[in-house]
C-alpha cells in the first residue's frame, strides 16, 4: 500500500476494483464509513453483487479479466475532459519526456516483440547530447509521453469499453464522472485493489493501469489517495519483504544470475543504477552477506558472494516448481504453513506432481490437504513413495514475532499461551532443523562451507531461540561494536555493518523500547499514528509524500496538510520521502519519486515485461475475440507445458471465476476446522445467474458438475439475481462464480475450485489466472 | 472512644474516612479468604487478513480465556470481524459433552510421520524427526549439488523446493530464507505469488 | 421502559459476527447444515441457533441483510399460548423460555408470527433467544451487540433507540432510500428488537402485520382451570398428541420459504 | 454496572458523596470560572489555585460532621468546627494545594497536628485529616468540572490536580481505559497496557481478581509495585461511578496490599521530578 488503512478516512471517492473489501477486509469498512460520513462515495467494480457492492454507493458489473479496458476508458475520459491535474503531472511524472522515435505501437503489440518476449531497447526516451532525456514542458510535442498516451487511450472510447466490459453506458459514465472528479487538487481519490485484478495474465498491467490513472488525477502521495493493495494474509507483506520468492533476496535485491553476475563486481556494476536511492545497493548486499556469513564474509572472498546460489535465468515460481516436479526433477520439498493442494492452480496436476517427491516436510497447525495428498480420495496410498514429515506448529498468539500488515506497519505479537503439547514455534523448528543439518554436514558432505559458515547462534540445545537476536540481525548492527544501527542510512559496503533486510532497518534499533513494539496513539493529527509500531521504510506512513504539496510547497488540500513549506522551513507530519534537509521546495519539486532513475513517476514505464503502457488483452481462455486489437492474448505470456490445450468456447461456453467468502480464509484449513464458521458456510457452491439456471434446467440448491479442460468438480448451485448475463459485443455471456476454500480435509470437506483453474500466469510475476477461464456446468 | 484507623491498610478518599468511622474490621469477612486468580492481558495481531487488527488475549493461569479486540489499537479500536471473534477456537474450543473448555481437537499436537507406501500416520518425537529430515536433506543436496555451471560458480541444488509462508512472522521467514539459500535452494517461493 | 436492540440493516455488512458471538456466549453447538441456495445458514432459527443473519435478494437487484432473532414482543404470542406457562417475561423485559417447565408441545412454535421458537428434537424443549437476560440483569449488553464491528447492532433504552432510529431513517431518506422505515414500533404493541429498514418489511422476510389468531386466545381460557388442577396425567398427554398432529398440519402449510 | 453493596461502609459513603456533589454546584454558582484551554506541562493546579471560601468550607465541615454523628453518636465534634477561625481553615486549604509531601493524607495529618486540632475532638489525627480532605473535595470537583481537558491525556496522573488514580474502568463499547481521579473526579483516557504510574509497557499486563466477580480486577505493575482497581464495563450498558466503585471494592484494596502492592494515592517518593 502507498498509504494505510486509517488514511481511507480522508478519501473523497473510493474505488474498489477487483477487491471485495467488506467480505475479505471487513475492518476497512470502518474507515470507509468514516469517509462516507463526510460525504465520500464508495464505488464497487465486481462481476457479482458482493456484500461490498450491496453497501456501496455505486456498483458497476464488469466481465472478469477486462479491468484494463475499464481503466483505459477512465484514462481516456480523464484526457478528453481535461480532468488531469496538469501541474502535478508536469512536475512529478515523466509526462513531458520525449520518446525515442524507435518506440511504436501497432495492432495491439509494442515495438521489439520477438516471439514471446519483448526486447525493450526501443522503449526509451530521446536523449540529448549529454544523456538527459529531452522534455517538452508544454506537453504539445506529439512524441512526448503525454500525447503518445492520449493517442494510445483514444481507442478506449466509452462505447468500445462498454462493449468489452459488458456494462451499460450510464453506469460507466456515472463511475467515470464520480471518480475522475478527484482530479481536482483538493480532492482525494483512492483506489483499492486485490486479487480481482492481480490474478490475470495481464495482472501487473492491471495494477499499472490503476497507478497511471491515479497519477493523472494527482492522487499519489496525498492523504486519502494512493494505490492501496489490500493483501490477503497477516504477513504476506512481511514474507515478500523477507524474499521468500525465487527471484529476490531480502530487501528486494535481485538474485544473482549465473550468466550476468558471475562476480560481486559484475553484480554491483549491472544492478546499481546511477541515480535514485538504489544507487546504495552495494551497501545493502554487502550488509546482507555480513549478516548471513558474519566473520567468514571478508573483502577478499567477495563477502562470500559466491555462496549464494545463482539462478539459471529460468523462471522458478510456484507454477514452474510444480511443472518441474511433475517431470520428476525435484526430490525433496518443504511446505511451511501453506496449502498448495487447494490454493495452487490446476490443483489435480499439482497433487499428482507431489507424488514424484521422495520426501516432504510439512509444517502447519492442522492436517492440510497438501500434507495428506497421499491419502486423498480416489488415490491408492500404497502406490505413493513419498515420505512425509508433518510437524505441529504454534498459532499466532502462541509465539513471539512481528508481522507486517498491508499498510507496511511492522507490529509485534506477544506470546500469550504455550502451544499445545508438542507443537512448537516455527522459529524453534527452523533453529532445530539448521542445527541437525549442521551436525550432519560437520561429518563431511558436498561443499558444506556455506552451511557451516552461517552466522547462526540464537539458542543452545533445545531451548526456544532468542527472537531478539534475530530481530537485531534484521535491523542491522555494526560488526565491530554489535551496536544496533539507527536506520539504513548508516549502512556501508566495506563490511563494517551487517543488516538482514535493509528496508526493515530501524524497526528494532533500541532494545529498551523497540519501535515495532511502540503503542502510543496519536493525540492530534490526521491519523498518521507515527508512534504506533514501525512502518518500513524509516517509519514513513504515506509514500511519495512530497507530492502532497505543489512544487512551491503549498499543500494541495489545506484541510489535510501532510508535508508543506511554511515560514521558511518544511512542516513535517510524516517522515519525508525526499531529501528535505534545508532544501527549498523548488529544488525538490523535480524529484519526488526517489526510487526511480528519472526521480519522477513513470506514466511510460520501460521496466515492464509486457509493454510500457497497459493495453487490454483477453484472458488466456475467453469466449470472445479482442475487440480493440487483433492481438488476442498478452503476447509476453509463457505457455507452460502442464497447461495442455486451451479450452474452446464451443465446448466450455461460460466464464469461470474464483473468489472468497468472509466466513472462510484462504484454503479454509483454519476456518473449516471451526464448527461455527463451517456451519455458516458448510459446502462448496457455485453461483450462476437466473437466466443460465433456466436455460440449463438447474434449480436453486441442486447438485451440479462444473468442468473445464483441467478437471471436474461437484458443487451445489446457487441460482441468484446478483449475477447477470453480460452483453459483450452482440453476444450474451454467462459467468459461473466459485469460492475456492474447500478441500478434502477439515470438518467441512468439499471439492476444490482450483482443480479447474489454468497453469498460466502473468509475464512479470507468473501469478496464475484464477479470475477468468472457460468452464461448463451441467446438472449432476 | 478514640476512633483509630487500622494502620496497615491504606485506603483512599471517602473509603478511608468511612472505613475509619464505621470501623468495620475485615478479618472475618468471607470474601477476603477467597484465593486471587491471576490473569494476563497480552496483545497480539489477528492472523487472518492483512488489516493487522490488534487483539488482547486474556490468559488465566496458563489457559486462554478469551480473545477480544484491542481498544487502544488505532486500526480496529476494539472491534473484530466474525473470523477475528472466533480467534479463540484456534487454541480452545468448548466441549458440549464435558461442558468445559479444551484444546481444539483438530490441532496437530504430535510430530507425524508417514513411511513410504504406508497408509497411516505414525507419531514420532522431535529429535528423531529432525535427525531424519537432516539426513534426507543431506542426501538429496549432495546428490544434486552443482558447484559450477559452464564456468561460473553457481553452488545450487535444483532438487529441493521450499514453499515458505505468509502466515509466518518476519523473523521466522528471515531465518528460513537464510537457511534455504545457504543450502543452495533456488526453487523457493510462497503464496504471495498465488 | 425496557431496553431494546436496534438493528440498522443499512450499516450491516453481513460479517455474521453476531451469529458467532451468540453461539459462543450461550454455548450452543453447531448443527450439520447444507448449502440451500442462499447464504443464510442455518436457514431458519433452531433450538440451538438463536440468532442468524438473513440474506434476501430483492427483484430490484438489491441484496439485503438483517440480523434476525427473537423480537421479545410486548404482546408475546408464545407467553399467552403456552399451556404450562413455560415462557416468562423477565424483569428486564425479555421473553425467556424456562427449560424445566417446557413440555415441548410446539404451540408457541405454531403461533409465533416470526417463526422464532423451535422445539429441539434431542431435548424436546423449546429453545430461543433469551435476550441475554442474565447479562442484561448484570448491566451488560447482549452478546451479539457487543461484537458488532461497525455499529449495526445497538442496545439501549427504548426512547433513545427510537430517536436514533428516526434520525437514521431521515438520513437514509435523504440519501434516496424512499422506502426507509422503522419496523417494531407498533407491531405486537412494540417489539423488543427495532429495525431500520431500507425496503418494505416483506422484502426482509418480516411479516407486514404480525399477529396471532384468536384460537390461541381461546386456548388460554381453556387451559387456565386445567392448569390450576395441575392434572398433568392422561388428559394433557391426550391433548399434546392431538396438538402435535394439528401442529404438523399447520406447520406444513405456511412453510418458511425463502 | 451496579456496585454490589458488599462493603458495609456504603450507606454513609453515599450520603457524603451526595453532600460533596451538592456543594460542588453551590461552589460553581458562587465562584464561577471561565473555561480556558490549557497547555498543560504536568497538571493544571501545579501553578494555579482553586477558588476557596472559608465560609462555604465551614458549612461543608458542619454538614459532614453532623452526618457522621448521625451514624456514630460518640464522634460529636460539631462544636469544635464552629469555633475554628477562618485562618485555620485557610491554612488547611493551602496545605492541600501547595504541599510538597506526595501523600496528601500525610500532609493534612501534619497540619492537623501542628494546629493541635485533634486534641479537641475524638477523632484520630489521620482520620481528622481525611475528614478535612473530604471537606475540601467539593472545591476541587467544582474546579475540575469547569477546567478538565477533554479526550486523551495519555499521562498517568490527573491532568487537573496531579494525583495518581486509584481506580478506573474499561468504558462500554470499545473498552478503552478510563482512569478517574479520587480527589477531583476528573476522568481521562489512558492506554490500556501501560502502567499509569511508571508508564512501563510490560509484555503482558498482570491482573488479579476473585473468581466470583471476574469483571473487577486489580491491575498490578511489578516494576513499580503499585496497583490499580479496574472494573471491566466493555460489555456493560453504562460506565460506573468511580467513587462508588472505589468504596465497593475495598476488599480488593486489602487483598492487593496483603500481596505487597501499594495504592497509587499513597506514593512513597515522587515518581515525577516536577513537584
Amino acid at each position: 500500500m502507498t498509504n494505510h488503512w486509517i488514511d481511507y478516512q480522508h478519501s473523497d471517492v473510493i474505488m474498489a476494483i477487483g477487491v471485495n473489501t467488506a467480505e475479505n477486509h471487513p475492518m476497512s469498512m470502518r474507515w470507509i464509513d468514516r469517509a462516507r460520513e463526510r460525504g465520500a462515495k464508495l464505488i464497487s467494480i465486481d462481476p457479482r453483487l458482493t456484500r461490498t457492492a450491496a453497501v456501496a454507493d455505486i456498483w458497476l458489473p464488469l466481465r472478469p479479466g477486462t479491468d484494463i479496458a475499464l481503466l483505459g476508458g477512465l484514462i481516456n475520459y480523464t484526457f478528453t475532459n481535461k480532468l488531469y491535474q496538469r501541474e502535478y503531472i508536469l512536475n512529478y511524472t515523466n509526462a513531458s519526456y520525449i520518446l525515442d522515435p524507435s518506440y511504436s505501437f501497432a495492432d495491439g503489440v509494442f515495438s521489439g516483440l520477438a516471439d514471446d518476449t519483448y526486447n525493450r531497447d526501443t522503449w526509451k526516451y530521446d536523449l540529448d547530447r549529454d544523456g538527459n532525456p529531452r522534455k517538452d514542458l508544454t506537453l504539445e510535442n506529439p512524441r512526448c509521453v503525454f500525447q503518445v498516451m492520449k493517442a494510445h487511450y483514444a481507442r478506449y472510447d466509452a462505447d468500445t469499453v462498454c462493449n468489452i466490459v459488458g456494462c451499460n453506458l450510464q453506469d460507466f459514465q456515472l463511475v467515470a464522472k464520480t471518480f475522475c472528479a478527484t482530479g481536482a487538487p483538493d480532492k482525494a481519490g483512492n483506489i483499492l485493489y486485490a486479487m480481482g485484478i492481480t490474478q490475470s495474465t495481464h495482472g501487473s498491467q492491471n495494477v499499472r493501469g490503476t497507478a497511471v490513472l491515479q497519477l493523472l488525477l494527482g492522487n499519489i502521495g496525498i492523504p486519502g489517495g494512493g494505490v492501496n493493495a489490500q493483501r490477503g494474509e497477516a504477513n504476506v507483506q512481511g514474507s515478500t519483504d523477507m524474499a521468500m520468492l525465487f527471484h529476490i533476496l531480502p530487501g528486494y535485491l535481485n538474485m544473482p544470475q549465473a550468466m550476468t553476475h558471475p562476480t560481486l563486481a559484475d553484480y554491483n556494476a549491472k544492478e546499481t543504477p546511477a541515480s535514485s536511492y538504489w544507487s546504495n545497493k552495494p551497501k545493502f548486499l554487502v550488509s546482507l552477506l555480513k549478516a548471513w556469513w558474519g566473520k567468514m564474509a571478508t573483502g577478499d572472498n567477495e563477502f562470500c558472494y559466491n555462496w549464494i546460489p545463482k539462478l539459471d535465468g529460468k523462471n522458478r515460481s510456484h507454477i514452474a516448481i510444480f511443472e518441474s516436479m511433475a517431470k520428476g526433477q525435484i526430490q525433496g520439498m518443504f511446505v511451511w504453513g501453506q496449502n498448495p493442494a487447494v490454493g495452487g492452480p490446476q490443483a489435480e496436476l499439482e497433487r499428482k506432481a507431489l507424488e514424484n517427491l521422495d520426501w516432504m516436510v510439512a509444517v502447519d497447525l492442522f492436517e492440510t490437504e497438501t500434507a495428506s495428498f497421499w491419502r486423498r480420495p480416489k488415490v491408492d496410498s500404497e502406490t505413493i513413495k513419498t515420505e512425509v514429515f508433518l510437524l505441529p506448529a504454534a498459532a499466532s498468539y502462541e509465539k513471539d514475532g512481528s508481522v507486517s500488515n498491508s499498510g507496511r506497519w511492522i507490529q509485534w505479537r506477544h506470546k500469550a499461551v504455550q502451544p499445545p503439547e508438542d507443537a512448537k514455534s516455527d522459529l524453534w523448528i527452523a533453529d532445530q532443523l539448521y542445527k541437525a543439518i549442521r551436525y550432519h554436514y560437520s561429518l563431511g558432505g558436498v561443499f558444506p562451507d556455506p552451511i557451516l559458515g552461517l552466522n547462526w547462534d540464537y539458542g543452545q540445545g533445545e531451548e526456544e531461540p532468542d527472537i531478539e537476536k534475530v530481530a537485531l540481525e534484521i535491523n542491522g548492527y555494526e560488526t565491530g561494536s554489535l551496536k544496533p544501527l539507527e536506520n539504513f542510512t548508516k549502512l556501508a559496503d566495506d563490511g563494517s555493518t551487517a543488516c538482514g533486510c535493509w528496508i526493515y532497518s530501524g524497526y528494532y534499533n533500541d532494545l529498551e523500547v523497540p519501535p515495532t513494539k511502540r503503542r502510543i496513539r496519536e493525540q492530534k493529527g490526521i491519523g498518521i499514528h507515527a508512534e504506533w509500531a514501525f512502518a518500513w521504510p524509516l517509519n514513513r506512513r504515506i509514500l511519495y509524500n512530497r507530492c502532497a504539496s505543489d512544487p512551491a510547497g503549498k499543500p494541495w488540500n489545506p484541510k489535510t496538510p501532510l508535508i508543506y513549506w511554511e515560514g521558511g522551513e518544511w512542516q513535517l507530519k510524516d517522515v519525508p520521502d525526499f531529501a528535505w534537509k534545508d532544501t527549498p521546495p523548488e529544488k525538490t519539486a523535480q524529484s519526488p519519486f526517489i526510487m526511480l532513475p528519472e526521480l519522477q513517476a513513470r506514466l511510460f514505464s520501460p521496466g515492464m515485461a509486457d509493454g510500457p503502457f497497459p493495453e487490454h488483452y483477453e484472458p488466456a481462455e475467453s469466449p470472445v475475440r479482442n475487440a480493440l486489437s487483433p492481438q488476442q492474448n498478452n503476447p509476453a505470456i509463457t505457455w507452460w507445458q502442464g497447461l495442455g490445450e486451451l479450452a474452446s468456447k464451443e465446448e466450455f461456453p461460460y466464464i469461470g471465476t474464483t473468489y472468497r467468502v468472509s466466513e472462510h480464509w484462504q484454503s479454509g484449513i483454519m476456518t473449516r476446522n471451526s464448527p461455527w464458521l463451517g456451519e455458516m458456510a458448510p459446502e462448496m457452491f457455485v453461483e450462476i445467474s437466473v437466466e443460465l439456471g433456466e436455460k440449463l434446467g438447474i434449480s436453486n440448491s441442486s447438485q451440479v458438475l462444473v468442468s473445464t479442460r483441467r478437471g471436474e468438480i461437484k458443487a451445489v448451485a446457487y441460482v441468484t439475481r446478483r449475477l447477470k448475463p453480460m452483453m459483450v459485443g452482440n453476444k450474451l455471456v454467462e459467468i459461473v462464480g466459485m469460492p475456492w476454500h474447500w478441500g478434502y480435509r477439515g470438518l467441512f470437506p468439499g471439492d476444490s475450485a482450483n482443480v479447474l483453474t489454468p497453469h498460466v500466469g502473468d509475464p512479470n510475476t507468473t501469478i496464475p489466472e484464477y479470475k477468468a477461464f472457460l468452464c461448463n456446468i451441467r446438472r449432476a | 472512644m478514640k476512633v483509630t484507623r487500622r494502620e496497615f491498610f491504606k485506603l483512599t478518599g471517602l473509603a478511608a474516612l468511612t472505613a475509619a468511622v464505621v470501623g468495620c474490621d475485615w478479618d472475618e469477612d468471607p470474601i477476603l479468604s477467597q484465593p486471587l486468580t491471576d490473569a494476563k492481558e497480552v496483545t497480539t495481531i489477528c492472523p487472518y487478513c492483512s488489516c493487522g487488527c490488534g487483539a488482547i488475549c486474556y490468559v488465566a493461569n496458563g489457559k486462554l480465556v478469551s480473545v477480544s479486540g484491542d481498544p487502544d489499537h488505532p486500526i480496529n479500536e476494539g472491534a473484530l470481524c466474525s473470523k477475528g471473534a472466533s480467534l479463540l477456537n484456534l487454541n480452545t474450543v468448548y466441549n458440549f459433552r464435558t461442558h468445559n473448555a479444551e484444546i481444539n481437537p483438530n490441532r496437530l499436537t504430535k510430530v507425524l510421520y508417514r513411511a513410504p507406501y504406508s497408509k497411516v500416520w505414525e507419531e514420532k518425537n522431535w529429535r528423531w524427526a529432525m535427525d531424519k529430515i537432516a539426513k534426507r536433506v543431506k542426501e538429496t543436496r549432495d546428490a544434486s549439488f552443482e558447484a559450477q555451471a559452464d564456468g561460473v560458480t553457481v553452488n545450487r541444488t535444483m532438487a529441493i523446493a521450499h514453499l515458505g509462508s505468509a502466515a509466518l512472522d518476519n523473523e521466522e521467514n528471515y531465518l528460513l530464507a537464510k537457511l534455504m539459500r545457504s543450502l543452495g535452494i533456488v526453487n523457493l517461493d510462497h503464496h504471495a505469488r498465488l | 421502559m425496557a431496553n431494546v436492540v436496534l438493528v440498522d440493516t443499512q450499516k450491516c455488512m453481513a460479517c455474521r459476527g453476531c451469529q458467532v458471538a451468540c453461539k459462543d456466549w450461550n454455548r450452543l453447538p453447531a448443527g450439520a447444515t447444507k448449502f440451500r441456495g442462499n447464504y443464510t445458514n442455518p436457514p431458519t432459527l433452531q433450538a440451538h441457533t438463536w440468532n442468524h443473519v438473513v440474506f434476501t435478494e430483492t427483484d430490484k437487484g438489491r441484496w439485503l441483510f438483517a440480523s434476525y432473532s427473537c423480537m421479545h414482543c410486548t404482546d408475546a404470542a408464545c407467553i399467552n399460548v403456552c399451556p404450562v406457562g413455560a415462557v416468562q417475561r423477565t424483569k428486564s423485559g425479555t421473553v425467556w423460555p424456562d427449560g424445566d417447565k417446557c413440555i415441548g408441545c410446539g404451540l408457541c412454535v405454531q403461533h409465533c408470527p416470526f417463526h422464532v421458537p423451535q422445539v429441539s428434537k434431542a431435548t424436546n424443549k423449546m429453545g430461543k433467544c433469551t435476550g441475554c437476560a442474565e447479562r442484561v440483569s448484570q448491566g451488560l449488553r447482549p452478546a451479539c451487540v457487543t461484537t458488532c464491528p461497525n455499529g449495526a447492532l445497538l442496545y439501549g433504552e427504548r426512547g433513545e433507540m427510537m430517536q436514533l432510529a428516526k434520525d437514521r431513517v431521515d438520513a437514509l431518506r435523504r440519501q434516496g432510500f424512499s422506502e426507509a422505515s422503522i419496523y417494531g414500533d407498533l407491531e405486537m404493541h412494540g417489539l423488543g428488537r427495532i429495525y431500520v429498514l431500507t425496503e418494505i418489511p416483506s422484502a426482509y422476510g418480516l411479516p407486514e402485520t404480525p399477529g396471532y389468531n384468536a384460537s390461541a386466545w381461546i386456548w388460554q381460557l381453556a387451559r387456565r382451570p386445567l392448569g390450576t388442577l395441575t392434572s398433568i396425567g392422561l388428559f394433557s398427554g391426550l391433548v399434546v398428541g392431538f396438538l402435535r398432529w394439528r401442529g404438523e398440519r399447520i406447520q406444513h402449510k405456511d412453510n418458511y420459504s425463502i | 454496572m451496579k456496585a454490589e453493596p458488599k462493603a458495609p461502609i456504603l450507606p454513609l459513603l453515599r450520603q457524603i458523596l451526595d453532600v460533596q456533589r451538592y456543594y460542588r454546584d453551590i461552589v460553581i454558582a458562587e465562584l464561577p470560572l471561565t473555561r480556558k484551554t490549557w497547555d498543560i506541562q504536568n497538571y493544571i493546579l501545579e501553578c494555579e489555585r482553586i477558588l476557596f471560601s472559608p465560609r462555604l468550607f465551614r458549612e461543608i465541615c458542619i454538614r459532614l460532621a453532623s452526618l457522621m454523628t448521625s451514624h456514630i453518636p460518640e464522634t460529636d465534634f460539631i462544636s469544635l468546627i464552629f469555633n475554628l477561625e477562618d485562618s485555620t481553615l485557610e491554612a488547611l486549604a493551602t496545605t492541600v494545594q501547595c504541599c510538597l509531601e506526595p501523600d496528601l493524607v500525610e500532609a493534612m495529618g501534619i497540619t492537623v497536628r501542628e494546629l493541635r486540632l485533634h486534641k479537641l475532638c475524638p477523632l484520630d489525627p489521620s482520620v481528622l485529616a481525611e475528614f478535612f480532605l473530604a471537606a475540601i473535595v467539593p472545591f476541587y470537583i467544582a474546579y475540575a468540572y469547569q477546567q478538565a481537558p477533554k479526550g486523551d491525556w495519555q499521562q498517568g496522573w490527573c491532568p487537573v490536580c496531579g494525583q495518581y488514580p486509584v481506580n478506573g474502568y474499561n468504558r462500554p463499547g470499545d473498552g478503552r481505559r478510563i482512569l478517574g481521579c479520587w480527589m477531583c473526579e476528573t476522568e481521562w483516557i489512558h492506554s490500556r497496557l501501560t502502567c499509569p504510574i511508571c508508564s512501563s509497557s510490560q509484555e503482558g499486563q498482570l491482573m488479579l481478581f476473585l473468581e466470583e466477580d471476574s469483571n473487577r480486577r486489580i491491575q498490578v505493575c511489578d516494576t513499580c509495585g503499585y496497583y490499580l482497581k479496574i472494573t471491566d464495563c466493555t460489555q456493560a450498558q453504562t460506565g460506573c461511578d468511580l467513587q462508588l466503585e472505589n468504596a465497593a471494592t475495598v476488599f480488593l484494596d486489602i487483598l492487593a496490599q496483603r500481596k505487597g502492592y501499594r495504592p497509587a494515592s499513597h506514593p512513597q517518593r515522587f515518581t515525577r521530578e516536577m513537584r
